[in-house]
């Protein structure tokens, strides 16, 4: 076995490995803990990195261990794989590093880090899934990682909040399981093919075919939290601030929409779904979604859930992108998956920083919160105008990509509606927050200050991660254009797809 | 030296008679033997993975006139998965007796029960197994009644009455067919068998008195109080190992030996107690209130399961199809074991610690005992049939022979049964994740913990990701299937 | 001589049936017991009745072997069973 | 003639066995319910004496009868004469009638179809012919102990098991009141004899019906008369010798076993020449297991001092950390 053929399963073990050792840890030993934590992050970058070149020259990434007849553990890399591994990668490197800092003195790190180890080699492994087997596997995987990371607090919100979470991925687990066994018994093991497997295959059932869609797509939009599928995303906020960060950004919404976007291009192939009239009622599901989640955005006062129910819209952006057909509509979907993440994780980390420095929850507390902690709210500043769609930053290039392919195919032109209303309302339920935040003054004492300890407005663990990827989403959305830049390698993607 | 089968079945009896006589060194005794016995068993597979199945015949009487002793890739590897779950639950048995008076009375007891269930494993006479279906029960109910309060004893008291009765009704059909065929050896059996009357008469008692013996619903009504009040590490064995052995003459009697006296109808009938007993018992699980009778009625559920293989399986065409079908059932059973071993060795630590095994009370459980959590947790993996777990693999194998056989209808059964065990697994877990005041270290009581750990971890990791080879085994070696 | 064997077997059957409904009926675990006791050699005469092959041939002894070990197997469940009784009285009488 | 005389016979018989197995299972007197058991035990060993079933005929009456009758009695001595009766719900009870019925139906065309299918020989002439290679000429010694050794082993394992459960479970019951002189005297001749009539047995197995389970049974009951009369006696016996003679049935059973299968690579598979003394040994222990199994199983528990940590819980085991 050559390095490249080894490389999934290095990725894979550069998070397991420290995850499992972590568990073990004394929970006073915080240097060894952090160490391994961050020799695994790093670890993993490094094998991405080389990764990535392997893909970009076409080089053979393929592992397969046999469970059975016609069932294996395949584990690849493709362009899109790649795309997804390097965001989670990079993304949990500095979640771990926020995380550190935000669970300074509290109960059960040991516990805590490893399962978030856990969780961020479910996501790489389902990123690097080679058939659809092997997704469901690491899909499942995924649910139970999280599963304590909700509940973590130990509260009976925490643990309620879980069990929600729990009931419905579970629930959306079984029927793509369903779905998944169903096409298995009909097409033999169903490797991801660029292109598309199902249509190379004659003599399939279409009417089987659109059933099994319609499984894997309720199994997946659970987690994707597709209209009315999303109803444990809000609940789930009851988790601490990094898990928030990770599940919304990296992990499990990501997961779903992921999982979509593999379904409808590497297992039925995006014209073969459009033959079997499928993506219209993807498309449909996606745009009320983008609308539904953006007005339910509107209305709420809690920050966290503002953030929740912005993402149930802007994740659909992704699957609208995936109901289109045409490279353009398709690079604007997959560069999403990348750009939101950056985008959201910093909204996250910004609102743990608001609750965890100030005590501020509430977007009316956020009065003249920029004076105070300028920062994290120029950092917030930045995604949300990212979110909105305003150029330079990175929100911009996926809604006009989208945009663009709406308009080549013509039968789509119905998504440039939904595309500008999801704007004005995404502006709707963000410019207020800024306008607060810098333009306002502080009226009373903030809820639960702490004192300020360092030179920074709050620790620097806590302060550089929002920082970082807020100035990740400002780069990637300027240098668009540059090689090997999220827009680039969506690009290579749609090429190779269609 | 190279008739692994009588060892496995001479060794513990041989054991269970020193510990007897020398009740003083009893648990070395009994943990040396159990771990030879291992060895044993493991060269058996040997054996049969390299040469085919395995026959002795006893006192060189070719077998018809006398008994034979048989192992095939079905019995080997339920042997070694038997073995397994015996040998690490005595090593949890060793420490978990505090008293030397009821640990002197648990060894012969214990040691009798690995004669039974490996004799009968082995065994390829119809009377031999009624024999050995007595010891078996018998045993079962005196260790069940070895934690001596009324509750244990009523549910042995019942457990030995239902016992018997099952057995009597199996050597009513024993008595039929000796009648209308003069054999009592299975492969002879098997060779002269008809679909005619007789033959379903005596398949139907037979099946009864098993069926009675497995606790297939409805006949289950027996099982959780017994599971449950008995001693941990017997629960354990009873679970996973006393139920699923007379589960496994059904499978020889309706899938090896009778397989052209069953009917479709016959089959389908099997499978929809087995569809009733998963929701049933995981229903019940999940309004059980403490975390030993959840994991009693779980087995309810989790024997279900195996029952729906029947239908698929004979309604499958012979060839690669029924082949993978049987040999789910079989990775399913496996990991049951497994996995509710580790259960209940679990159940007894929370036990012995909390004083109670309550499931509203066990609050900061995840905290005192990190690792119990944890293995409680790999079991629930497994018996909600979650990857990586073996039964992952049985259930993606049983939902596509539903869809191969066109029997759609156990999709919605297996798919409402994982809900259900999700949900009683997690019921656990929200409660042991709740606030409690001390924290342990990870590792507590490590002669209870790490053998309740091997356990949990080859039903999760070993079977999960090693099933592969279990495919290789069943399929060469197997007796039935392909005819 | 099927004849005998037949009015046997059918006798053994009628036993059979007549414990097996009052194993079901009682309670009671003595009651039951004896219930259980008569079961079984119901089905012990089944055995014996094919067993016989008529006045001039020595019966099938394998039948006669399996139903010595049966007896012996069902007095050894009635002792266990007592002791389960006596020991759940005392339990109660404390 | 004399044909329809023994079917006249036979009917009587049939009906009294039907009579008095329907009289023990609907009674709900305890005490009736065992005499009447009793009763239908003794009319079996005559319905297998009838059957050309002579061993059983001796097991019936010595173990069936006997040995059952005495444990049931000792069990019920304490009863309390009221009993509650619950009374099923009447559709229970007819759906139990009802399965009863269909299964009875059901047995007995199988039996029927059975008994018409069948050659009528089935095992028979295979093992008679194979008789003279066993050892012993009686044939049902020769399954018991040749050719379906196993399943006697077991059964031994059977008998055992029951004994662990029972001492187990109770201390040795201890309200026996000495016999009266009569009855000292009577014993006195009866026990001697018991024991003989035992060897005998055991000895006759061979040849003609008998061995090691009427044997064994027979010497239990000389030692339950024994304890009758000295309810003491069992103090004077030494509790390792109780332990030997437990086991040793099983322990010389799998020993000739194993040694069989070193020389003649099957187990139990008996050199021809020595089968018989083999047989004879492997009888003689278990006569000894079998006869103490079931006088410990009378005296409903274990003697005194047999747990010997009994006293001293506090003997230094890791495992006592939980208590």
């Amino acid at each position: 076995m050559n390095l490249f053929n080894s490389l999934p399963l290095l990725i894979l073990l550069s998070s397991l490995l420290p995850g499992l050792a972590i568990f073990l840890l004394k929970e006073e030993s915080h240097g060894l803990r952090t160490l391994l934590n961050l020799l695994g992050a790093v670890t993993k970058l490094l094998f991405v990195a080389i990764m990535i070149w392997g893909v970009f020259h076409e080089r053979d990434i393929e592992m397969r261990w046999a469970l059975g007849p016609g069932l294996e553990l395949v584990l690849q890399a493709d362009a899109l794989s790649v795309l997804f591994v390097t965001l989670s990668t990079i993304l949990w490197l500095v979640t771990t590093i926020y995380a550190i800092g935000y669970l300074e003195n509290t109960p059960h790190r040991s516990r805590f880090f490893g399962f978030f180890s856990l969780c961020v080699t479910a996501t790489v492994g389902l990123a690097l899934s080679g058939n659809l087997f092997t997704f469901v596997i690491f899909y499942e995987l995924l649910t139970l990682a999280t599963y304590p990371l909700v509940a973590h607090k130990g509260s009976p919100m925490a643990v309620r909040g879980a069990r929600i979470y729990l009931a419905y991925t579970l629930g959306g687990g079984i029927l793509l399981l369903i779905g998944a066994v169903w096409l298995h018994t009909i097409a033999g093991p169903i490797e991801f093919t660029q292109g598309g497997l199902l249509s190379q295959l004659p003599h399939l059932d279409p009417n089987a075919l659109r059933w099994i869609f319609l499984l894997l797509i309720i199994g997946l939009g659970v987690k994707a939290a597709l209209f009315p599928l999303h109803g444990w995303l809000p609940q789930a906020m009851v988790a601490p601030a990094p898990v928030s960060a990770l599940l919304h950004a990296v992990a499990v919404v990501k997961a779903g929409a992921f999982g979509i976007v593999r379904v409808v291009y590497d297992v039925y192939g995006v014209e073969f779904s459009a033959s079997l009239n499928l993506l219209p009622f993807l498309g449909a599901m996606a745009a009320f979604t983008i609308i539904y989640g953006s007005v339910k955005a509107l209305s709420q006062d809690h920050l966290k859930r503002r953030l929740a129910y912005s993402t149930i819209s802007q994740v659909s952006y992704i699957a609208l992108g995936t109901a289109i057909v045409g490279p353009l509509a398709t690079i604007g979907g997959v560069v999403h998956l990348v750009h939101q993440g950056v985008m959201k994780i910093t909204l996250f980390f910004a609102a743990g920083n608001y609750a965890e420095n100030l005590g501020v929850h509430r977007v009316s507390e956020m009065d003249g919160i920029g004076k105070r902690m300028p920062a994290t709210t120029l950092a917030f500043s930045i995604a949300v105008l990212g979110m909105i769609g305003i150029p330079p930053v990175a929100g911009f290039i996926s809604k006009w990509y989208l945009g663009l392919g709406a308009l080549q195919t013509g039968d789509g032109i119905w998504v440039i509606p939904v595309l500008l209303i999801s704007s004005l309302l995404n502006a709707a339920y963000f410019l207020p927050i800024l306008y607060r935040a810098w333009f306002k003054r502080a009226v009373t004492a903030w809820p639960e200050e702490k004192p300020k300890t360092g030179r920074w407005e709050m620790p620097g663990a806590l302060m550089w991660p929002p920082v970082i990827t807020a100035s990740l989403a400002l780069i990637i959305g300027l240098f668009a254009a540059a090689p090997y830049s999220p827009l680039e390698w969506a690009s290579l993607i749609a090429e190779r797809e269609y | 030296m190279n008739n692994p089968m009588v060892w496995v079945i001479m060794l513990p009896l041989l054991a269970s008679l020193i510990t007897l006589a020398w009740p003083r060194r009893a648990h070395w005794i009994g943990l040396l033997f159990s771990v030879i016995t291992l060895a044993f068993s493991m060269v058996l597979v040997y054996q049969v993975f390299n040469g085919g199945p395995q026959t002795h015949e006893l006192g060189n009487w070719n077998a018809g006139l006398g008994i034979a002793l048989r192992a095939d890739a079905l019995s080997a590897s339920l042997l070694v998965m038997a073995m397994l779950v015996f040998t690490a639950t005595t090593f949890y048995a060793d420490a978990y007796f505090s008293d030397v008076n009821k640990r002197m009375r648990f060894w012969p007891l214990w040691l009798m029960l690995s004669t039974a269930i490996n004799a009968l494993l082995l065994s390829g006479d119809l009377f031999n197994l009624y024999v050995t279906l007595e010891l078996l029960g018998l045993s079962a109910v005196a260790l069940t009644a070895l934690s001596d309060n009324r509750a244990a004893l009523q549910a042995s008291i019942r457990y030995l009455s239902i016992g018997l009765l099952g057995s009597l009704v199996f050597l009513a059909g024993v008595a039929l067919i000796y009648t209308g065929y003069g054999i009592l050896d299975l492969e002879l059996l098997a060779q002269r068998i008809q679909a005619e009357p007789l033959a379903q008469v005596a398949l139907t008692l037979m099946s009864a008195g098993l069926i009675i013996k497995s606790a297939l619903f409805p006949m289950h009504f027996w099982l959780p109080a017994a599971h449950a009040s008995a001693p941990a590490p017997v629960s354990a064995a009873l679970s996973a190992l006393v139920v699923k052995v007379s589960l496994y003459i059904i499978l020889r009697l309706w899938i090896d030996v009778f397989d052209v006296v069953i009917t479709p109808a016959s089959a389908l009938l099997i499978g929809i107690l087995g569809a009733a007993a998963v929701i049933w018992g995981s229903w019940q699980a999940l309004r059980a209130e403490r975390l030993k009778l959840l994991a009693a009625y779980s087995t309810v559920a989790q024997l279900g399961y195996l029952f729906i293989f029947i239908p698929l399986i004979t309604g499958l065409p012979e060839g690669q199809l029924r082949e993978t079908a049987f040999t789910a059932l079989v990775l399913l059973a496996l990991t049951h074991g497994f996995a509710k071993s580790a259960l209940f060795l679990s159940a007894g630590v929370v036990q012995h610690r909390a004083g109670h095994d309550r499931i509203a009370d066990l609050a900061g459980t995840s905290r005192a005992l990190p690792l119990t959590t944890f293995i409680i947790a790999l079991s629930g993996v497994a018996l909600i049939g979650l990857p990586p777990s073996g039964s992952f693999i049985a259930k993606w194998q049983l939902l596509a022979a539903s869809i191969h056989s066109a029997q759609w209808w156990w999709i919605p059964v297996v798919a409402t049964g994982s809900i259900l065990a999700a949900a009683y697994t997690f019921r656990v877990l929200g409660h042991a994740f709740g606030p409690g005041d001390s924290a342990g270290k990870v590792l507590n009581w490590g002669r209870e913990e790490i053998p309740a750990l091997t356990l949990a971890l080859f039903a999760t990791v070993v079977l999960g990701l090693g099933s592969a080879g279990l495919w290789d085994f069943i399929s060469n070696n197997s007796q039935f299937i392909g005819g | 001589m099927i004849s005998e064997q037949l009015l046997f077997a059918l006798c053994g059957i009628g036993i059979f049936s007549i414990g097996l409904r009052a194993t079901l009926i009682h309670q009671q675990l003595l009651s039951r017991l004896l219930a259980l006791n008569v079961c079984g050699a119901g089905v012990f005469l089944i055995f014996i009745a094919i067993a016989y092959r008529g006045e001039t041939q020595i019966a099938d002894p394998v039948p006669h072997a399996l139903v010595l070990t049966g007896i012996v197997v069902a007095v050894s469940a009635m002792a266990m069973a007592l002791a389960l009784r006596h020991k759940l009285k005392d339990l109660n009488d404390e | 003639m004399t044909e329809w005389l023994w079917l006249f016979l036979d009917l009587t018989l049939i009906l009294l066995l039907l009579t008095l197995a329907w009289l023990t299972c609907a009674t709900h007197n305890n005490q009736k319910g065992v005499t009447y058991f009793i009763a239908f035990g003794l009319l079996l060993a005559l319905a297998w004496a009838r059957l050309k079933a002579p061993d059983l005929a001796l097991a019936e009456a010595v173990i069936g009868a006997g040995i059952s009758g005495a444990l049931l009695l000792a069990a019920i001595k304490h009863d309390d004469d009221a009993q509650s009766v619950n009374k099923l719900p009447s559709i229970k009870l007819w759906m139990v009638n009802l399965l009863t019925v269909a299964l009875a139906t059901l047995m007995g065309w199988g039996v029927w179809h059975g008994l018409e299918l069948s050659d009528g020989n089935r095992l028979a002439d295979q093992v008679l012919a194979q008789v003279p290679e066993s050892g012993v000429t009686n044939p049902v010694t020769a399954v018991l102990l040749n050719f379906r050794a196993y399943d006697t082993l077991l059964e031994l394992a059977v008998v055992l098991t029951a004994v662990l459960a029972v001492l187990t479970l109770n201390p040795m019951r201890k309200t026996y009141v000495p016999a009266e002189p009569i009855l000292q005297t009577m014993l006195s001749w009866l026990v001697p004899l018991l024991v003989v009539t035992s060897g005998y047995l055991l000895w006759v197995g061979a040849h003609a019906p008998g061995g090691a389970f009427q044997a064994g049974a027979l010497l239990a009951s000389a030692l339950i008369l024994l304890q009758l009369a000295q309810p003491t006696a069992y103090q004077a016996i030494n509790l390792n010798w109780m332990r030997f003679l437990l086991i040793v049935g099983i322990a010389v059973f799998v020993s000739v076993g194993l040694l069989m299968m070193f020389l003649n690579t099957a187990f139990l598979g008996y050199s021809s020449s020595w089968s018989g003394i083999l047989i004879l040994v492997i009888e003689t222990a278990a006569t000894f297991s079998i006869a103490s199994a079931l006088a410990i199983a009378y005296m409903g528990g274990r003697p005194d001092g047999w747990e010997t940590f009994e006293t001293s819980t506090s003997s230094g085991h890791q495992g006592g950390k939980h208590s």
